[in-house]
């Protein structure tokens, strides 16, 4: 066990800090609003061009070049953890599309997708969930029938973040009515623009539209924007979903919220007595630390086996339980230690770190409970990691 | 022995729930979120033509004379409906003039609260714990100072005020001196203020009890009730996760036919039922003027914040997405019960209450 | 609401604290061990003959012959509370079999079992549970053929109590092998003395054996000693269950041992402090006796029902599962509160209150698990209480 | 960057496994809960030929100069198999000694730990928590007073004690005015002793660093152990009862196809996943100094102690009413958990401590 970076991924990680310190004034700002603020796509490219955004993509299809090293890009997640500094873009269609068209796109696919992608300028949305299937996934309803070259789309996606923003859509649609639910599924990749696409903004709990819902009327999309063959959509999902997972319970973002909860206890105050002081609060304070610790170790584990190429098992299938559910109750103890303030929501002198505990508490649990998946999870944990048989009946999911 | 409502009782139950139905249906709860007022007024018409406002007045004051569990029954209602209304302020208020009032105040008062002419708010929440040097003192020229999250000040025309020393105070809510203004909450039906005061103008309560005797049961009595409250909205919540299990399919079965959703329903079931005994037996203790109610009422509060914030949890997870939201409004009921879990003392704070009312601190 | 008693019940209660108040000296102690130490069963002849024990059972057969009330029973069990003296006899014989041999045995059982069973002199165990079928209880596979007027024994049942002490036990067989389920199961009452029973004490995890394996080899019985139909012994069972949730979950036993906790956190001392003054314990303490009021008062809510003939819906059948878990968690803020002195288990100076918290903290584990009851009685929360579905292809309890 | 154990470690943990599931099966577990010292003997004997004594003394002083990463994957080895043999305060007493002995004492001592010659028991428990007025006062005449469950008594030479200073001290197990008795405890499979003291003569250690350091040190390292003790015995709980799971049948189906049991299963991996990296990774702290060691190790300490609770309690209710038997001897593992949770201090305390090692109190 050595936690101490070898000579070159020190001096990678020096190379990070020092671009990064040294663009400081160039990172676009909460005043920089808009997906596609020209000082977002200007940080965007400066990250590109220094190998800290997009590192391994090929340089052809507009990425770095560099081979993959799951330590370069932990070292590149705790740089800007630790500046603060804004992160590279991390939406679905550069996380999760990139990967899959990568692996599985055409060539053309790659040249004209890819880079504009990458660089910020094409926003994409994910067509995946529907009204009538949650965790139960394959059994979706949105059909797509072939008239001459195009396939004409009706049906309706939800849970649909972006969609108002996005300029392109990745969607999974049924082409084939009587094949068993996971065949006949296909993927389509198509303009938001397109006639037919109807967004209805979907507000939640949280008072924000986080979400929309997406109903296609007759929509023409070219056959030839499929990505795999017809029928095998299923399987391309499976291969975006298998990046998608990657994306949640990373624990440097838990400890940075941790820290934030500690902060605020040592300052807030009841009766002129630092929260920090009530033994009650302090103490489940202190129970969570251990769980962040567990997780933040966890993860080193999982790199150390992604490293070396060993299947990672156990410790990462429990990564997306355990981290939302610990994130969760970080925000909880932070809800509970303001107290009546943390009835505040919205423009008050009294509002404690804008608001974002009450936000976190209310989004987190969506991410949570999202299309059933901690029981999905305790699913995934018992047949895949501990080879309990699967639910009779249950398919899917 | 009978631990159960009396017919009255069930009476006023049902009466209640009707007239909440009819004007606080869902769509009305979205519209006094969006601070219409409408709804809001309509629901405490409603509620004053049941006779909220006399009922825990003594008949010889011109009440109803009734008691905590009348109260805590229509509070039940209020909660379950999610409603733009409640009686928390109004009860505490008299229960507090009666606890701190002289006799002449008491009559004074009680009548045109009966009558409706005054409508008293109360600023009692530093009792439960001050934030930002937040309290008021009492001097010769006034009141002055600051109380957050004062309850029931929306349409109040007084406000009924604690100083740092417990003794409470009636001030006018437009009086010279006095600031009240509503705070922008995360549960938007209700509304919660902060009142300001700056060298204001007030009458003290002076009855016989000692000082802090008077903030003391309008605390008690809005725990009872915030535990009332969530009671109601937690039921509410549970009943909507039962009907959405029994009728939602996945992987072609209902998902209410899968253990782990089952066990959710039973789980929250069997937190839930025996808090509304709790309810129930706090509020008749403290009618009856029996030994342990303040510190029954103490729990009440604390165990339905636990037991609500479960189950404001759990039904949202047994929807699914569609919990999270706004297209059930099932997160009226979350944000309520997230708030009463808050208001007047968390449950920490509450236990500790218990505790030292106990002797055990 | 009222909770005061009627003049009547408040006569009642003076009785019951009178007699029990004149007749302390005759009370049994831990001295006089053994179910049937003369003591005990002059102390339950006693019990009977002013109506404390075995009130509602026609004199005919023993009993007192009072007409049943509720608040009577309860008035009782809360004369015993208080005065700390021991209870009438309430094995599996009095509170389960009883009941149920008054509802379905002939008038020769009546006759011949009832009386011996109430005062004492006939000691009853259970022949239920058996090491397949646990929750699963009717999937039971102990045989009975006939042969000539005698029915034919083989098999084993566990978790059998006091078959040691029984002089008779109450037994499930299967009397039609080729029946559903459910059906072919018949009821049998006979002597423990009758050859080819075997006992085997079943150490538990507490280090005594409170249950026993009972094996029948070739036991022979004769068919009359049946009670119900042959093939009925179904519906006799669920009779007898039926008195068995009365016997767990007495809110007043909770409260009492709640009782026993603050004395106990009154007490101790770590580093010279009370532990009632450590505020983590004290919230604890807080915590439970919410629940242990909650308890109560719900147990005051299915009283009231019960005496108004109402059916007691939700607030019995939650009874059981929240009533012994509330025992548990009281047992093991115990076993937290006394630290490393809970490790101690046998006789020792420092050990607290004769081991009574390690007791309960492992035997109230074995009540919670016990056939995996804490599972089945969610299932009948949600199924009974609910109105959720069955689960499909389970059957049986 | 490498978060694994080294191919020695794999080796030393695969060696500690063998050893124990041959020394230590069921059988011999049964036996040593009855006092038979057959096999605690001999699973002393099999760990001492592993190394188990030199492991932590440095190699200058005839060690192998291992570190507490490597104890801890011997513990852990030991609560899977809830063996009758542990390396707790032999490696607390090493650490000790490292932390708080003189340059002299060390070489003393640690060469006669190392052949065998000495066996040190630890008296520091009052360090968490004194009851009934324990503690041990050091003057001119020696040392009195009392420590309760002292670890690793039953075969010592010799007891490390920590007086009411922090100061340790080293008196000899059979030594006039020492009395040193087991006590009857649930988890009858180890030995816990309480040892009186009256003017007993000691040895203090005398080493540079300020008193309390060494028998922080050594609550530290207990701690670790004390975790990875559970942790190994929490793994084996939930083994087994995944294997149960897959094998009982009810309602014709194996109980492991339930949601509720796979359920149950699944929170119990989940939970327990992230400790194992979390015990390595405040070992490995420990051994390199680093800044949050003490912290880590209370935190392991503290939440093994809550997990372990779980599992204990869960892994028993998947075996249903088997796993209340003695049959299975399920029992051994969950008494054992119970015992390490309250070991030097129940996680409640332990937190305490880590508060303040991180000025927080």
């Amino acid at each position: 066990m050595d936690l101490r970076l070898s000579a070159r991924h020190a001096a990678f990680r020096d190379h990070v800090l020092a671009v990064l310190d040294s663009n400081r004034d160039k990172a676009p700002t909460s005043e920089h609003r808009g997906l596609k603020h020209p000082r977002r796509l200007a940080w965007q490219r400066l990250l590109i061009e220094n190998g800290i955004a997009a590192r391994t993509v090929p340089e052809a299809y507009g990425g770095f070049g560099a081979p993959p090293d799951i330590l370069e890009a932990r070292i590149i997640a705790e740089a800007f953890a630790s500046t603060g500094l804004p992160r590279p873009l991390a939406n679905q269609g550069i996380s999760m599309l990139v990967p899959t068209l990568l692996e599985l796109g055409t060539e053309e696919q790659k040249q004209t997708l890819v880079r504009p992608t990458l660089h910020g300028e094409m926003v994409w949305c994910q067509g995946y969930s529907e009204p009538g299937s949650g965790s139960d996934l394959a059994s979706l309803a949105t059909r797509a029938h072939i008239d001459g070259d195009d396939y004409v789309i009706n049906g309706q996606k939800i849970w649909t973040s972006t969609a108002r923003e996005a300029d392109m859509i990745f969607c999974l649609v049924r082409t084939e009515a009587d094949a068993p639910k996971h065949k006949g599924i296909s993927y389509l990749l198509f303009s938001m623009a397109t006639p037919g696409i109807e967004i209805r903004p979907l507000v939640d709990m949280t008072g924000a539209a986080n979400f929309n819902e997406v109903f296609f009327t007759d929509v023409r999309v070219p056959r030839r924007q499929i990505m795999g063959a017809p029928g095998e959509g299923w399987a391309v999902a499976n291969a975006t979903l298998k990046h998608e997972r990657g994306m949640l319970g990373d624990p440097s973002a838990t400890k940075a919220r941790f820290m934030r909860l500690v902060a605020l206890m040592r300052r807030e105050t009841v009766d002129g007595m630092a929260l920090m002081h009530n033994p009650l609060l302090r103490d489940r304070l202190l129970a969570l630390q251990a769980r962040v610790f567990a997780m933040q170790a966890n993860g080193l584990r999982v790199t150390t086996r992604q490293l070396r190429n060993e299947p990672a098992g156990m410790p990462e299938l429990v990564v997306k339980l355990q981290g939302c559910e610990l994130n969760h109750e970080i925000a909880r103890l932070a809800i509970d230690a303001l107290g009546e303030l943390g009835l505040l929501y919205g423009d008050h002198p009294q509002l404690r770190d804008a608001g974002e505990w009450q936000q976190m508490y209310m989004y987190d649990l969506g991410l949570i409970i999202g299309g059933g998946t901690a029981q999905i999870q305790k699913n995934i944990i018992s047949e895949r990691g501990l080879g309990l048989p699967r639910e009779p009946r249950a398919s899917g999911g | 022995m009978d631990f159960a409502l009396s017919d009255d009782q069930i009476a006023m139950q049902a009466s209640a729930k009707r007239v909440l139905e009819r004007c606080a249906p869902l769509e009305a709860v979205r519209k006094a979120a969006a601070r219409d007022r409408g709804p809001v007024n309509a629901a405490a018409g409603e509620l004053a033509a049941l006779g909220v406002r006399e009922m825990l007045v003594a008949t010889d004051l011109g009440g109803l004379g009734l008691g905590l569990l009348d109260a805590a029954i229509v509070q039940e209602q209020c909660g379950a409906a999610a409603a733009p209304a409640d009686i928390i302020a109004p009860s505490m208020a008299v229960e507090g003039l009666m606890a701190a009032g002289s006799r002449d105040q008491q009559a004074a008062w009680l009548a045109r609260v009966v009558s409706g002419e005054v409508r008293l708010a109360c600023a009692v929440a530093e009792r439960a714990g001050a934030r930002d040097d937040a309290g008021v003192r009492s001097s010769a020229s006034g009141l002055s100072g600051a109380s957050v999250f004062v309850l029931g000040a929306a349409d109040a025309t007084h406000v009924m005020v604690a100083d740092q020393d417990g003794r409470v105070h009636i001030v006018a809510a437009e009086g010279p001196g006095v600031g009240l203004r509503a705070l922008p909450a995360i549960d938007e039906v209700r509304v919660f203020s902060r009142i300001d005061l700056d060298n204001a103008r007030s009458e003290a309560l002076v009855g016989e009890n000692s000082p802090g005797r008077g903030v003391d049961r309008m605390v008690t009595v809005g725990r009872l009730l915030l535990a009332a409250d969530t009671l109601g909205a937690a039921q509410t919540m549970l009943d909507r996760a039962v009907a959405y299990a029994q009728e939602r399919k996945q992987f072609g079965r209902v998902i209410g036919s899968f253990q782990a959703v089952k066990h959710m329903c039973a789980e929250m079931a069997a937190e839930l039922e025996p808090c509304r005994s709790l309810v129930w037996h706090a509020a008749h203790a403290l009618d009856e003027g029996a030994d342990e109610a303040e510190v029954m009422a103490c729990l009440a509060k604390a165990h339905l914040a636990e037991v609500g914030t479960f189950i404001a949890r759990t039904a949202t997870e047994v929807h699914g997405g569609m919990g999270f939201t706004d297209l059930l409004g099932l997160h009226f009921w979350f944000k309520r019960i997230g708030a009463n879990r808050q208001l007047l003392g968390g449950p920490e704070r509450v236990r500790h209450d218990a505790a030292r009312l106990q002797g055990w601190v």
